[in-house]
């Protein structure tokens, strides 16, 4: 059994259109960007994307936008791009907003076989629309219903051969629980390491859950708001 | 006179105690970290994996993976960690962090925030406002008393798309420290040389003033 | 003859496939790990929080760390990992265990499981067996056709209580293979030397017989 | 702020009458000894145990139990302990039977804020009892509830002042989850160490889930069924 491939080409060769596909990362940190570079350069198209954010222009989430092979977002924060604004008020996008933590969990919860689940957010506002509303310990809470992908594209700082996952600092963030809903999880690594190398214990994400995994390259590690101390 | 940013910032770190599991919003929030008593201990939650945020990095480390939920860099302090944004979430839907302190438009004196949309002209998404707001065990929210337009931001009802309802409890403006009552808004301090008139003028909802008003505490 | 429990477990062994994730349940299971054909990957998931169990470690390799779900000391392969039991039971209940065998005391022909509980005689919990039988892809029980008292196993309705409702799919018995169908219990493969009329015989429910009933490849 | 207490006696100081207690371990891998010792010498009767198993006679939650301190158990598996066995026939002691998996992921939820979810497990058995019930692509699931504690005694391998723990091999289990749902987790450690010397990559259970931590002594950790290999 392989879960090895040569490289993100052809990580996303059976990604057809109208995919759904979960996409790791919180803003551009975190994010798979061999793969997303890949799948900009194909013909894929009428995508579903789920993923908390949608990158900045031009880069990340920001070039399949370009590339119009996106049809809907489902995202809590979309902030940070103009083709992405201009997409969405021409009504060329369809973009579903829902709660930073709620999106989290929905994504879990698809990877955990837990089809729906009670939260307190959104109680009260637009985001409850149309959703089953109950009260527990006097407080009211929302159904939220799982969320599940054909492919889940994240990006881990080490793995291994058996897929294996170890995650960076805050570089984890939505890849964890993506790549526990992703029906095929890609997942593109800094570093590939033979099975035996990472410890045991200290595995964000078992191998059980990665279908496929490979050492990415160039990594360009954009930052948004580099923000420094005078010293 | 009326507060600027680092007043209302420093009032609001006197809310703080020792061992808090502090969540800071953007905007104002962030600068209460300028203030915390020393020899207290506040620990700093960042919703997208981090608890124990640092201060900004010199220049020679700055690190791409490791950010605040405002997408700046940011450092680690010791003893931090680092998780996913599920557990994360479950820190702050479970009720483990103390205090959660956030900007708004508007609040409402049933304690209803609105702070994430504004129809037709902003529409970025709640991020994890939702989330905090829906959850946090003690929510602050640190703005100014009115808007750019003068008007108050103290409503009886909220009119923009609602964060959630009746979740604030106290609200540190650049006038007045106002708490959310069974009974609508309270006024509980003043800034420094401000009348309780002003702070009533400024508010559009009604406002309880009981006996004597203190000032704030800044020292 | 009748197979034994190694002959079961053999069998068993050639459901497997390279890739597999598969949970492995107490007694008749336990036996198929020794069968996993050479040059096949077939990784063992422990529901306790182990995912890569390896064989029973030497006498100074004990550690009172490491477990089965049935207690026993056991070690890991290169390449295993640990986790919690949550995340564990996610794997299970989120499909991502590809083969669940588990022994039973019953199974009725709409592929129902009775397998946890005597009453008035053995009450000690369900385990995991519940979230493993509603949960996993695949479900292959591993038992023997009839119990001590001669008495079949395999009924139109199970009389002790559930462990599970319509979720086997397939039976291996000393006496033969079932698969539970949209018709009921449909035999596949007999054991060496059985014929299918003893397998009739020692079936309370209802037996799908069509064409020449093969013997069992235990090569 | 400080987290660190110096033993056993002093973390359960307020574990009162009739308090609901979870306690980590799966059989006698991973339980707090030191813990449950503690609490077998004290006076608190009646308490309501959320454990995934009993202990074994005179070990373990067996202490309690030999004590009579148990007024309810909350387990998903309770054999290999004789004494409560006689207890329960005796009608001494009432029992509440849960899926492994489901009691694991009522008490994450019982940490995480979720109140309520739906999962497969136990539907159409004794377990179903009273439930609610729900189809959600073509499978029926049982709605089932969070559970919180008012302590959550675990054990964990390293832990550091802060609060911040690390398992080892299987001894996790019930740990992780239990210490999210405590409204005071109480954590004994191997290896208490200063703040910074914990890889903050590896963290399995945040600090902010940790009121208490201690080193613990004199460790047993007895093995139920030693099975070794002949070499």
């Amino acid at each position: 059994m392989n879960k090895v491939v040569k490289d993100a080409y052809e990580a996303i060769r059976d990604i057809g259109d109208n995919a759904t596909i979960m996409v790791g990362g919180f803003g551009l940190c975190g994010i798979p960007e061999n793969l997303l570079i890949a799948l900009s350069e194909s013909r894929v198209r009428g995508l579903t994307c789920i993923s908390n954010n949608a990158g900045v222009d031009g880069f990340g989430l920001g070039k399949l936008l370009n590339t119009r092979q996106v049809r809907k977002m489902i995202s809590s924060y979309v902030g940070e791009n103009k083709e992405f604004e201009r997409q969405l008020m021409a009504g060329e996008l369809e973009v579903e907003l829902i709660p930073q933590g709620t999106l989290a969990e929905r994504c879990r919860a698809g990877g955990a076989g837990i089809p729906a689940f009670f939260v307190p957010a959104g109680y009260g506002t637009e985001v409850a629309e149309g959703k089953e509303v109950r009260e527990f310990n006097g407080k009211m809470h929302l159904l939220e219903t799982a969320l599940t992908a054909d492919f889940a594209l994240i990006k881990a700082w080490k793995g291994d051969t058996k897929g294996n996952l170890i995650f960076r600092a805050t570089a984890n963030n939505f890849n964890q629980a993506m790549g526990m809903a992703g029906r095929i999880t890609i997942a593109e690594v800094e570093e590939l390491v033979p099975a035996g190398s990472l410890d045991p214990n200290c595995i964000h994400l078992p191998g059980i859950f990665v279908q496929r995994i490979f050492q990415g390259s160039n990594y360009e590690k954009k930052i948004e708001f580099r923000t420094v101390r005078s010293t | 006179m009326a507060l600027d940013k680092n007043g209302i910032a420093k009032r609001i770190a006197k809310e703080l105690k020792d061992g808090y599991y502090v969540n800071l919003g953007i905007g104002i929030p962030t600068l209460v970290a300028n203030y915390i008593p020393s020899g207290m201990e506040v620990i700093l939650q960042s919703e997208n994996g981090l608890l124990g945020i640092g201060p900004f990095p010199p220049d020679d480390e700055v690190d791409a993976d490791l950010i605040n939920a405002g997408k700046q860099t940011v450092t680690a302090v010791t003893g931090a960690s680092f998780f996913d944004s599920s557990l994360s979430f479950a820190m702050i839907r479970g009720g483990h962090v103390n205090l959660t302190l956030l900007g708004a438009f508007e609040v409402s004196e049933k304690g209803d925030i609105a702070s994430w949309k504004v129809p037709e002209k902003l529409v970025k998404g709640m991020g994890g406002a939702m989330d905090l707001v829906a959850s946090a065990k003690r929510i602050i929210v640190a703005m100014q008393h009115t808007n750019k337009e003068g008007e108050s931001k103290l409503l009886r009802q909220c009119t923009l798309p609602l964060t959630g309802v009746g979740c604030v409890k106290r609200i540190v403006t650049d006038l007045a420290v106002v708490d959310v009552t069974e009974n609508g808004f309270k006024l509980v301090e003043r800034a420094p040389g401000i009348s309780v008139e002003e702070i009533i003028k400024a508010t559009e909802a009604p406002l309880l003033v009981e006996g004597d008003i203190p000032e704030m505490d800044l020292s």
